[in-house]
């Protein structure tokens, strides 16, 4: 019972959502119309974007409410947000994970090093920036972006 | 009337005509020739059965054809339905046994001897039902275990576990024969008549421990017949080593003839029997119904894993036949015959799927060489035919709609959940448990086939062999076809067993209660109705389905082409096949849950390299689910048999005069105590 | 009360009796044992009170109260105790034994499932036993005698196959549970004078069970029963 | 005719009202976390987008993986037609028999694990492994409860155990009746995949039992798969409603109370959907080892029921 008190207590968490975000509309979005799967991929970061990204589907942010979900697999997927420098063994997978993602599609790069490798640019292990590797659509960026960006990008996604 | 003679009299000439034919003719034709005239034999049978559930009875005496008592034979409405099983079993078997022999040459099944045994034992499997006297009864019954035992070994030369099985079978379908000699002959004694009509006569006037004593004997014996847990030991092992068009024949029609004794002795012969005989005989079907399918669970073997399903399939319609046993002890002869229907139900359809699925299982041993699931996989790019049967087949044999193992089992469920209207704590405790079982056995089945089917069938070859396997020759997918057609008719409309089933119950004097008829399937007593009509269910199954198409297909109309890709590989290399779940892998959660039962077999290797303790070089995994009923039976009575042998020897010594010197004591003593007991 | 009524009532009470006892072989977490049991002295005291209703024995109501005092209050308060101090003895952190697996039945002799199943075969027998008795005299009272007749089964099955001394006692109050719901069913209550003694009695057995798993507990630092085989040797 | 319409008016409700149910349930989850929640029109809206994507067959798959969400569908859909949410005089009602309705769950199970094989990636094999050991479980105990069920009513038609429970509240009241329910509830979290038996929303491949089979559909064929098991869910819970609270379900040939069913059922099956889903916060997913335990108890349940209704059946003509 002590959940449930404490459910009681808790109420609502979430915080009122923001206005919509500026800029055009992508040409996906009107194809999801305000469902969007999203699969995350780690092409190499220090993790500190995962953290935000964790974040934004925390029940503060809900980037649910908005209709963007995490799935499992690229199969079910509309939308992929990669994170970090891609490495030398993560651009083939991150191709592939790109190419198992059924059309229409999209990849989102989170993060500066996703933009542009960041702090890791030149490194001997660093194949190049996401968009080096796969076309890219849409970019966050911030070292580590804040949460509240990251629910903005995906909110031009689904278009609510 | 004269239908049935003449047809028998056929099959006979037929099946007797097989045996120079097997083995004088030349190779090129004697596949061809003996083949055919193992299906005339078994639509001359089939047709003599059909003639005898549309209300045709036959009964002849030969009096000179055996010595002493002479050859006795009748036909009522239940051989007939086991004669009609039979013969449509073997009159298909037949039509694929040409094509499977015609690959292998002279060898295995295609050899002089075996060729010249099937008709003979495609013969024997359509008599022993229209015997009618107990020296003719139990000729034809050892002439059966004979030429079957023939068959198993078929194929000694190329593997040696061959004729360990044939051993296995031979020791243990002997000692069948011989409770089954010493229960008939104690009856013929007391009852003072070796004919059929002599002993149901005669079986009033016996004490109840003479009839216990008989009952008990014959069905230990008919029920080993059957393949029933703890009695099943030969199954696993001859069903597997036979070649197949034998194996679907004794699984399909041998076994059945168990049922069919324990029906007639127990049922016609003994007319009923106290509430114990049944609750035995309900015991041992609900016990091999459960362990039968659960050691299927287990099997990666092909062969042995449908071996086992038919253990769970008799174990379901003896449990049946004990339910209507112990009904009509309770003076409820309309449930009685209400469930026996359903148990002979039960036996038709399968019949009709499990010969269908060794019919596959031997396309599939023929095109691959290979029984093992784990070494199979990707068939149905392949042998897409053979896939669609065997998938048709595993349909029937996991007991869901539309597939023909469920209209029977949908009635045995039925029977039994309406059987609580017998009064008494007894049926109140055993019928809840009957339908957990029967739920039970039903449930591990559709995970049973779903591990063949999906493993054996689907995604990609495991190996070289699957991969390069081709699709068999006509006749065999002709044979199975036939059976693939006779389960569909069963499936969709049962209605066309109808009043037979209802004339072989009440050939045992149940009353027929019309549980299958025209559409469907209806039951109704006095205070409960159930029916179901299996032709609606696929009906609005398609129809659902098609909808469900049409939708999608409107729903997405901007449709975008369906694209190829490549598997989901996680981002890394190509999934191997290899790396896809195996029959093991798939049983591996139900082998944990029932651990207490199957006490599996484990253990772990790990080698270090020399240098260190810590780095592994190699790993050993090894599991074995051994038959833990026959290892706890078998293994103490196989051991005091050899302490036995040993100690024995020494009275083998060598010596011809004390071998003569046993004969001749042993003949003096009997002398002696013939003497002293007059 | 109509007659209808207390049949409904009766049977609900016998039903959640029973219930109760097989949901303590479900549940591995003493603490939910125990609740569980104080609630199976609630359902028995219901059963008290509706024969004593319906009887108008003024006698079974006086029972019923102080069965329920005892068995929902006193009995599942005194177990608690003795578990909250093994919970607190745990966190010293000293013994040899974690004190997680003080408060609970993590590995019974018998695993959980084949438990269950075990106890669907002893109702069973019950029933198969009970029936003779209850065709004697067919009222709604002794139509439910099996029910009693099981929890003795159930909590003799608990006694065996648990190896937490707490969770034995348990079984052994199932087991006394059991014989109380027998004798208030086949004979609507012994007379008031026994009832008060065995349930003193009862009363006593436990204390003296208490302390004797909290000595055993000091000695060997576990209450796991099957340790104590160490002292036969 | 109002038979007719009855059918219709209740495969539409079911057909509309699966995705907004499982809708409503996740709303029910998001708020009870302190979350906003998408909406209870959300899972529409994905089944909406999933439709429009680029259909994908996997190189190496067969019929069975393209057949089996459609058939998974149509499963569900025959069971809307067969039982009865609305009204017990349907022109379908000799043919609702309890034992079909189980074994068409069954068969969409089945259907769905060939799939997940037939992928041949270890996580298809993995799911379907799972799901079939489950679903071999919970037979006996679906079944012996079906016949706890039957034995009030003398029949496993489902018409007529609904309408018998209807005219005497009391059946459902009886231990029989209560035991009975208990052991098909935990069934039928079983046989929909919810928690503690499966998590739906895990992602997590090692902990999955049902996404396993389903990680290699995408666009059409998962929205099918995806609606598939909302109607499923809606069905049994809606099989729920009708055997255990049927009042108000309309047993005559009347437009009105078939209307009037309808939006009892409706409420029903929310209030059933949102105290699981409730529930469902307070529960962790069982490790898998341990839902045979859960599955054996259930069992019990069953049996206590059917000797419970044998044995104490004093009334309603349950025991003879």
């Amino acid at each position: 019972m002590g959940l449930l008190r404490k459910i009681r207590d808790t109420g609502r968490v979430a915080e009122p959502a923001p206005p919509r975000p500026e800029g055009e509309q992508l040409s996906a979005t009107q194809e999801f119309g305000g469902s969007v799967q999203v699969r995350c991929v780690d092409a190499g970061s220090c993790n500190g974007c995962e953290i935000e990204i964790a974040g934004a589907f925390n029940p503060v942010y809900d980037a649910e409410r908005y209709g963007a979900r995490l799935v499992a697999s690229p199969r079910h997927a509309d939308v992929a947000l990669v994170t970090g420098p891609v490495t030398r063994n993560m651009a083939e997978p991150l191709r592939r994970t790109v190419a198992a993602m059924p059309e229409p599609r999209l990849v989102v790069a989170v993060g500066d090093c996703a933009i542009n490798c960041g702090e890791f640019a030149g490194g001997y292990g660093v194949e190049g920036a996401v968009c080096d590797v796969v076309p890219v659509d849409l970019a966050v960026p911030g070292c580590p972006p804040r949460p509240d960006e990251i629910v903005a990008a995906l909110r031009r996604v689904t278009g609510r | 009337m004269s239908l049935i003679p003449a047809a028998l009299a056929t099959a006979t000439a037929l099946g007797v005509a097989g045996v120079p034919a097997g083995l004088i003719l030349p190779q090129r034709v004697r596949g061809a020739l003996v083949g055919s005239l193992t299906a005339g034999v078994g639509v001359a049978g089939g047709t003599a059965g059909v003639a005898a559930l549309g209300g045709g009875r036959f009964s002849a005496s030969a009096p000179g054809l055996l010595p002493l008592a002479g050859a006795h034979f009748a036909v009522d409405a239940l051989s007939g339905l086991f004669m009609a099983v039979a013969g449509a079993v073997v009159a298909a078997v037949a039509v694929y046994g040409i094509g499977y022999v015609a690959g292998h040459g002279s060898h295995g099944l295609g050899s002089r001897g075996a060729q010249a045994v099937l008709p003979l034992f495609a013969l024997t499997l359509l008599l022993v039902p229209a015997a009618a006297a107990v020296s003719t009864f139990l000729l034809l019954w050892e002439l059966m275990a004979l030429t079957s035992l023939l068959l198993v070994l078929a194929e000694h030369r190329a593997r040696p576990a061959v004729r360990e099985a044939a051993v296995w079978y031979a020791v243990m379908t002997h000692l069948g024969l011989v409770l089954l000699l010493a229960g008939l002959s104690v009856y013929a004694a007391q009852a003072g008549g070796e004919t059929f009509a002599a002993l149901r006569s005669g079986s009033g006037a016996m004490s109840p421990t003479v009839r216990g004593l008989v009952f008990v004997l014959t069905a230990t014996a008919f029920t080993s017949k059957a393949g029933l847990v703890p009695l099943h030991a030969w199954l696993p092992r001859a069903h597997p080593e036979a070649p197949s068009a034998v194996s679907a024949l004794m699984s399909a029609a041998m076994v059945n003839l168990g049922v069919y004794g324990l029906v007639r002795v127990g049922f016609d012969l003994l007319g009923g029997g106290p509430a114990w005989w049944w609750l035995l005989v309900m015991a041992m079907g609900g016990l091999s119904a459960v362990y039968g399918i659960l050691q299927a669970a287990m099997a990666s073997d092909l062969k042995r894993l449908l071996a086992y399903s038919t253990s769970e399939n008799m174990g379901l319609v003896v449990l049946g036949v004990g339910a209507a046993g112990l009904f009509a002890h309770a003076g409820d002869k309309a449930l009685a015959g209400l469930v026996l229907a359903a148990a002979l139900l039960h036996v038709v359809n399968h019949s009709a799927f499990k010969s269908l699925l060794f019919g596959a299982a031997g396309s599939v041993l023929r095109a691959t060489g290979e029984r093992n699931l784990d070494l199979l996989g990707g068939l149905r790019a392949r042998m897409p035919i053979t896939a669609g049967l065997f998938a048709l087949g595993a349909l029937g044999a996991v007991a869901l709609p539309p597939g023909n193992g469920f209209v029977s089992e949908w009635l045995l469920l039925q029977s039994m959940i309406h059987g609580l209207a017998v009064p008494g704590v007894t049926t109140a405790i055993v019928l809840p448990l009957a339908v957990a079982v029967i739920a039970l056995s039903a449930g591990l089945a559709a995970a049973v086939f779903v591990k063949a089917l999906g493993v054996g069938f689907f995604a990609r070859p495991r190996t070289a062999q699957a991969a390069a396997a081709q699709e068999s020759p006509l006749l065999m997918l002709a044979g199975m076809a036939l059976l693939a057609a006779l389960c569909t008719a069963l499936a969709l409309v049962p209605g066309l067993l109808g009043d037979g089933l209802d004339r072989a119950v009440a050939a045992v004097g149940f009353a027929g209660m019309h549980p299958v008829s025209g559409g469907g399937l209806r039951v109704r007593l006095d205070e409960v109705s159930a029916s179901l009509s299996p032709l609606w269910v696929v009906v609005a199954l398609t129809v659902a389905l098609g909808a469900v198409t049409a939708a999608t297909r409107w729903a997405s109309r901007r449709q975008r082409r369906r694209m190829n890709a490549r598997l989901w590989d996680c981002g890394g290399g190509a999934p191997t096949p290899r790396m896809a779940y195996t029959a093991t892998s798939f049983a591996e959660p139900l082998q944990r849950v029932f651990d207490d039962v199957l006490a599996p077999e484990q253990d772990v290797d790990v080698t270090p390299v020399r240098e260190s303790a810590y780095l592994v070089e190699r790993v050993a995994f090894r599991n074995r689910v051994p038959d833990r009923i026959e290892h706890r039976l078998y293994r103490p009575v196989l051991d005091f048999l050899a302490a036995a042998g040993q100690s024995a020897r020494r009275l083998a010594g060598g010596s011809v005069h004390a071998y003569l010197g046993y004969g001749f004591f042993g003949l003096v003593a009997l002398l002696v105590v013939l003497v002293v007991g007059w | 009360m109509s007659e209808s009524l207390f049949t409904q009532l009766l049977d609900l009470a016998c039903g959640a009796f029973l219930l109760a006892a097989v949901v303590v072989l479900w549940r591995r977490e003493l603490a939910a044992i125990v609740r569980l049991f104080a609630l199976q002295g609630v359902a028995l005291a219901v059963i008290a009170l509706l024969l004593g209703l319906h009887e108008d024995r003024w006698g079974l109501l006086v029972v019923a109260v102080g069965i329920g005092a005892l068995r929902a209050g006193l009995l599942p308060y005194l177990i608690r105790r003795a578990l909250a101090a093994f919970v607190a003895e745990r966190d010293g952190g000293l013994t040899r034994h974690g004190g997680s697996e003080e408060a609970r039945e993590t590995q019974p002799l018998v695993n959980v499932a084949a438990s269950l199943l075990t106890a669907a075969a002893l109702t069973l027998l019950a029933y198969a036993v009970a029936r003779p008795l209850v065709e004697l005299d067919p009222t709604p009272a002794t139509r439910a005698l099996p029910v009693g007749l099981a929890v003795v089964l159930i909590g003799f099955f608990v006694l065996v196959t648990r190896r937490r001394a707490l969770a034995q006692v348990v079984g052994f109050l199932l087991l006394d549970n059991g014989i109380t719901a027998t004798a208030f069913l086949a004979a609507s209550g012994v007379p008031l004078i026994v009832e008060l003694g065995v349930s003193f009695d009862v009363l006593l057995a436990v204390l003296v069970l208490q302390l004797l798993t909290v000595r055993v507990r000091e000695a060997f630092g576990t209450t796991d029963i099957d340790d104590l085989r160490e002292l036969h040797d | 005719m109002v038979g007719y319409t009855a059918i219709v008016l209740q495969v539409g409700a079911v057909v509309a009202g699966a995705p907004l149910l499982t809708g409503l349930m996740r709303q029910t989850r998001a708020r009870l976390e302190g979350r906003a929640g998408a909406g209870v029109l959300q899972p529409w809206r994905d089944v909406r987008k999933l439709l429009r994507k680029e259909p994908i067959t996997p190189v190496g798959t067969g019929p069975a993986f393209r057949w089996a969400p459609p058939l998974l569908v149509a499963t569900s859909l025959v069971l809307a037609v067969l039982v009865p949410l609305v009204s017990t005089d349907t022109p379908v009602r000799a043919r609702a028999d309890l034992i079909l309705v189980v074994s068409l769950l069954a068969l969409g199970t089945l259907a769905l694990a060939l799939a997940g094989l037939d992928t041949g990636t270890a996580f298809g094999g993995m799911g379907a492994s799972r799901e079939m050991t489950i679903a071999a479980l919970v037979e006996p105990t679906i079944l012996v409860a079906v016949f706890a069920l039957s034995i009030p009513a003398g029949s496993t038609n489902l018409p007529v155990i609904v309408a018998g429970a209807a005219d005497q509240p009391a059946r459902l009241t009886s231990p029989a009746g209560l035991l009975a329910i208990a052991a098909l509830a935990v069934a039928v979290l079983a046989e929909s995949g919810r928690l503690p038996v499966d998590n739906p929303s895990t992602h997590l491949e090692l902990t999955m039992v049902h996404e396993a089979m389903v990680l290699e559909y995408a666009g059409p064929d998962l929205a099918l798969v995806e609606f598939g098991a909302q109607l499923r869910l809606t069905v049994l819970l809606g099989l729920l409603a009708s055997l255990f609270a049927p009042w108000g379900i309309a047993t005559g040939a009347s437009l009105t109370a078939v209307l009037l069913a309808l939006l009892l059922v409706v409420l029903k099956v929310m209030v059933l959907g949102m105290a699981l889903a409730a529930a469902e916060v307070f529960w962790a997913k069982l490790r898998l080892f341990r839902v045979p335990e859960l599955l054996a108890g259930s069992f019990l349940l069953a049996l206590l029921a059917v000797t419970a209704s044998y044995f104490l059946g004093a009334e309603g003509g349950g025991a003879r």
